[in-house]
């Protein structure tokens, strides 16, 4: 065990902040649209080699081998710095590592460079409505009708897809073969006419998600990844990436350090919470279950640094449930230091959080109740770890 | 000796219950709840139509004369179908009034808010955010009052607020008296928006034993709270189960992973065996003053807590269906954690709970 | 809702504490043993009507009508006077109700009257180390074998084993009918050649329960309670005795009160618990669940009062595995204050029990692990909750 | 940037993991065990074999010099095998004499120390029940110490002990020395046996640097003891995977219901992410002082109580079984109450943990 970082990686952080001086930009660029000025400084990224690394140049990467502490220091220091790296959007973040490792060499050239210059813009189309933990449900449908694929159904919980330029999604294209073996992975215009989009309104009220409705859509047949019938496999491969972003290091921390923020400036009983021996020592317990979190992570990233992802397959199978109860812990006990505050949205709002504009807590607490139903319910999760983690036998299934 | 409802009691839940069935089914309450509109006047009305306006107002002042107890066995069934409207707070207004007031005071007040031509709320929230901290409240001066009173409920639809002081008693102020401002909060809970009032040199009225009444007022709107939430957390419960009966994964329905069941059960377990415990606290506001004050504080403090946990797993097992405003589920979720939030949280009710009790 | 008992209630209960200074016993008698004290006291109660209220006269009760609040009563002053009353033991708390709605004529006048009197006593043999939550796939045999029973197998968890005369139990007798079919309820002699009683260590270190070891051991054919066969029915009736006493009522209040004491002597980080706000909002929420098994229990005694216990069956069912997590909560906070102290087994002993011999407070912690287990699992509780209580479906069931 | 185990480590992991499997084994286990005999002489001797008594050592006087990171890795075996014996306090009472000891007191005693010719104890707690406070402490007054420290490990057994003195230091006392009382203790764990230390003007040597050492000793010993509480608890759920694939109920396995497949989820996943919390604790104390403190206590509070919350739920998936004392289960259960209490329960180290944490 040796938590220090080496000479050389020393050397690539202090180059790395040395260029992110340069973010805020300066001087005329700074009057430049928001937008323009982060596609103008993530370009200068990818000719430093910070961003995209992995991806061939060929395609708009920087080309440069996997290193994922150099991964985590880029994230640690694009993080402080606030700048633009790498893209977390959809497009970027799962299509791109997909096509790379199954798309046709047509496909790569097509949609990789623009993606990551952010000139086209993705949505991805897995939930539908009677398809969320038992995704492989779905029943959105494909049909091939001469040079297209015909399609019908409905997704739900995408992003942006009001936005969006493309969808990658996943239909129901051989209705005979068994469920997994029916599906295919498309690529899909959104800008059509039997492409309608509708914001889904969250029980915070906020609308960060759509629903999405296909009466007759049409793709071109070559848009498609891997063969008919393999989307379960092609979709896996994305999830697989979305797994292997272990990441940022930070985000339950940052979140606990906004508890205790919070804790400095919030009352309970009339007195200042922190004097307060119960909610001192609720505070120790959820840091407690932070760090665990923050270990957990650093000893991920070690044994990918290492390869030896293989000898982390049980805590990372396990990352997802606990974070998401240690999120839920976090913000409810910030719920409960609102005191009456709590019965208003949007009333407390001191200086608790790193960044300008503070969401406030009580939305912060009801999305927290999302991360233990999305990219699979809590109970899939022990399902999993239970079956594959512990050997423990699969449940009796009923007659199908 | 009878730890149970009586036939009127009974009654007097089961017409309530029928009421909101037929007055204000899902549908309608879900066009209130997005219309933001919770003051519907025809339910108040046809709640008017069955005298609950008047639960707790004398006989001789126009009303029913029942006590703490029958206005919890309402908040139940409130609760229960997320009525939007303010008659939680108008009932505790009017004990207040009962409670505290002069023979003249109760005759020219109570009758019109029994029959329900007038609403009246409580303010007894001052800026110090603690239920027992008077430092923050307004000041009554000769009759000229002056601060802010926060978390008033249906503060934009009240006719007549009763308001707790800094020197402890309660004050009668109308909604048209010069110097008040209501100012309209984002509130949480759609179904009983809030609002803050700005009083500057206010005229008002002080109850004449107000500072008794206070206590009264204050337990009998635990026990209500507490209610409230009870019969919002098995709405929960009947919903959620009714879900999970019906929505299938992995080719049946998820009632039948055990996992599942077993939640269920806990959620079912966590919330009925509580019933007792704002029973309990609302007689003992009745009858059992000694007790009224500690119980009425761990009821509200346990059931709050238990109908937010509860609520947490509704959503939870709902799926990404209990993560849309769409989603009925959000509506108790919300009056859940108002319910549990208002006039103090769990860990506030558990200190007092902890001194009233002698430890 | 009237917690009055009203005057009829009070006369009685004024008549009973007057009853009740007679215990302890004065003059010569104060000098019998014990066990003689006892009974010469239940005598008197039999007498009186205070003891064995609703078992007639001639099998050597007091043949009162049934009255739910007189037993609370009377389960109140006699708690509190710590006087004999009704015996807790198996016989005549299980077997004797048993007997006196199933046994035959001889069998009551044969064995209730010297149980009552404590000249009989008993042991329960029911679970067996392979059937704990399934109880029904019990394999001690019963075989008739001419005029006699003749038995083989072990059961296990079987308190008093070591002295009782007799055991009411439960031997597949049919094995060929299906599970629940082949049960017989038999009652059998301890003291034989063919029964060893060995016993069994809990993991506290006491030994309050035994195994016993059936080998071709005997009994008469007449001492079976109901047909061949039934004895699943006939122990369901004997277990619904047991749920239909509603259990002292002051059992988790007396047990919070204990904590409480515990609690005004203990110290947190140098400064006396009570201090400590952390502790003391612990101790209010634990307020919070024994005040609410206190009402359910009020509750369900006035249904059983008024005759509706149908009214009360979710909270019937319920309360069991309620109560077992609220007394584990108890004891978790107890064991906590003891600090340093729960190292060792019986170092700490202030005069927090009301009775003179406390039992530590660490096996206390260590005895309420053990409801969760005993008496039908609390999972299986769960089961029994959700499907007859909630109306959800049973867990599919693999092929038998 | 290495957060895993060199090969050094995860090798010395294996050494002794094969030396527990094959020198005590459950059944050798359960003898000592129901014998009460702790310390068995020849596990100590093969234990000295491997060189695990000097493990903290410098190399100058006989040990492999290294630090609270390989001590707790070493205690993580302990607890998972629940082997009897002194290791764990020994290995402490080393790393005092290593920190605190001028250099001719590392040179009279390491060394016998090393080779496990000797065995040494720690005996920090005084009669004031916090780990911080020095009130309660024997004192050393010129070269003689009175006073009384409780649980003490091993006390009827060790040679040696170092004890934390009222001043604020260390002193070490030999077992033969004169006024020196040993009353044995009930302890709940009977693989880590405690007693009573009496010092009545007891001849006791001060450690040079004894105040800087305490710290550093005080520290080392939370994440020993975490780290064992983390290899019981690893065992318990080991253990209870295995009994639930065997034990069959209503004709299955119970390993097939799915609220036992799903607890067992929940209790390997509370302990196996809990894992980096010992081990970067234990690299603080040896790499990153400024962090020692906060994250040791972190570390025992927080595996403290998970490891005692599995066993409670090991117990109850083994059924009647698991409340039995044939059932192994108690052996590692009480395992994990001892870690959890012995030097502070987890409430007292959150309460440092947050002082430390600046909250």
């Amino acid at each position: 065990m040796d938590l220090r970082y080496g000479p050389e990686y020393e050397v690539f952080r202090r180059e790395l902040r040395e260029f992110l001086t340069g973010w805020p930009l300066s001087g005329d660029e700074a009057a430049l649209p928001q937008a323009e000025q982060e596609r103008i400084f993530r370009g200068r990224g990818i000719d430093a080699g910070y961003v995209y690394r992995e991806t061939p140049e060929a395609y708009g990467g920087s080309g440069q081998p996997s290193d994922p502490l150099r991964d985590r220091i880029l994230q640690e220091e694009y993080g402080r710095a606030g700048a633009p790296g790498n893209s977390l959007f959809q497009g970027p973040a799962m299509l791109v590592p997909t096509l790379l490792e199954l798309g046709s060499e047509e496909q790569k050239q097509r949609f990789i460079p623009p993606t990551l210059r952010g000139e086209m813009s993705w949505c991805q189309g897995y939930s539908e409505p009677g398809s969320g933990s038992d995704l492989a449900s779905l029943q959105a449908s494909a049909r091939l009708e001469g040079d297209d694929w015909v399609l019908n159904g409905q997704k739900v919980w995408t992003s942006n897809a009001d936005s969006a330029d493309w969808m990658f999604g996943l239909f129901r294209s051989e209705p005979e073969a068994s469920k997994h073996a029916g599906i295919s992975y498309l690529l899909i215009p959104m800008k059509q006419e039997g492409i309608r989009v509708r914001p889904l309104r969250q029980l915070s009220g906020a609308a960060e998600f759509f629903e999405v409705f296909f009466d007759d859509a049409r793709t071109p047949a070559e848009n498609i990844v891997g063969q008919r019938g393999e989307g379960w496999q092609v979709s896996r491969s994305t999830l697989k990436h979305e797994r292997n972003l272990i990441g940022n290091p930070r985000m339950i921390s940052d979140q606990f350090d906004r508890l205790l923020a919070l804790a400095r400036e919030a009352q309970v009983g009339g007195r200042p919470a922190l004097s307060d021996a119960g909610v001192r020592r609720r505070l120790a317990e959820i840091e407690g279950f932070v760090r665990a979190c923050e270990t957990s992570n650093l000893r991920m990233l070690s044994a990918s640094i290492r390869g030896e992802e293989m000898q982390v397959m049980l805590p990372m199978m396990m990352t997802k449930l606990y974070s998401t109860d240690v999120t839920q812990m976090i913000w409810k006990l910030a719920y409960d230091l609102l005191g009456t505050a709590g019965l208003t949205d949007c009333e407390w709002a001191p200086n608790y959080a790193r960044d300008s504009t503070p969401p406030a807590v009580v939305q912060n607490y009801l999305f927290s109740l999302g991360p233990a139903i999305a990219g699979g319910a809590s109970n899939i999760q022990r399902n999993i770890i239970g079956e594959r983690g512990l050997g423990l036998p699969r449940d009796p299934r009923p007659p199908s | 000796m009878h730890f149970g409802l009586s036939e009127e009691q009974a009654l007097l839940q089961e017409t309530l219950r029928g009421f909101i069935e037929a007055e204000c089914p899902p549908t309608r309450l879900r066009e209130i709840f997005d219309e933001g509109a919770a003051h519907d006047s025809a339910l108040w009305k046809g709640l008017a139509e069955i005298g609950l306006p008047g639960l707790c107002v004398p006989e001789s002042e126009g009303g029913a004369g029942l006590g703490a107890l029958e206005l919890a066995l309402c908040c139940e069934e409130l609760g229960a179908g997320a009525l939007p409207g303010p008659l939680l707070f108008h009932g505790l207004a009017t004990l207040a009034l009962r409670e505290g007031g002069a023979a003249a005071q109760r005759e020219r007040w109570l009758p019109a808010l029994a029959s329900g031509e007038r609403v009246a709320s409580i303010a007894l929230e001052g800026v110090g955010g603690s239920i027992d901290d008077a430092a923050g409240r307004p000041a009554l001066d000769a009759a000229a009052l002056t601060g802010v009173a926060r978390h008033v409920p249906f503060a934009e639809v009240a006719d007549l607020f009763v308001v707790a002081l800094m020197d402890g008693g309660l004050a009668v102020v109308e909604r048209d008296a010069q110097g008040l401002v209501v100012e309209a909060e984002s509130g949480i809970d759609r179904t009983r928006p809030l609002g803050t009032l700005h009083f500057d040199a206010t005229p008002a009225e002080r109850l004449e034993t107000g500072a008794e009444a206070f206590d009264v007022v204050r337990d009998a709107a635990l026990c209500a709270l507490a209610a409230d939430a009870f019969g919002a957390a098995w709405a929960l419960v009947r919903m959620t189960v009714e879900y999970a009966k019906t929505r299938q994964q992995f080719g049946r329905p998820i009632a039948e992973f055990q996992s599942v069941k077993h939640q269920l059960a806990d959620m079912a377990t966590a919330i009925e065996l509580s019933r007792g415990l704002y029973w309990y606290a609302a007689y003992a506001c009745d009858h059992i003053k000694a007790e009224a004050s500690q119980q009425a504080a761990l009821a509200k403090a346990h059931i709050g807590d238990q109908a937010v946990e509860i609520a947490r797993q509704a959503v939870e097992l709902h799926g990404g269906l209990g993560f849309t405003w769409e989603c009925d589920v959000q509506i108790w979720f919300k009056r859940a954690l108002f319910d549990r939030a208002f006039l103090g949280t769990p860990d506030e009710h558990r200190d007092r709970a902890a001194a009233l009790g002698g430890y």
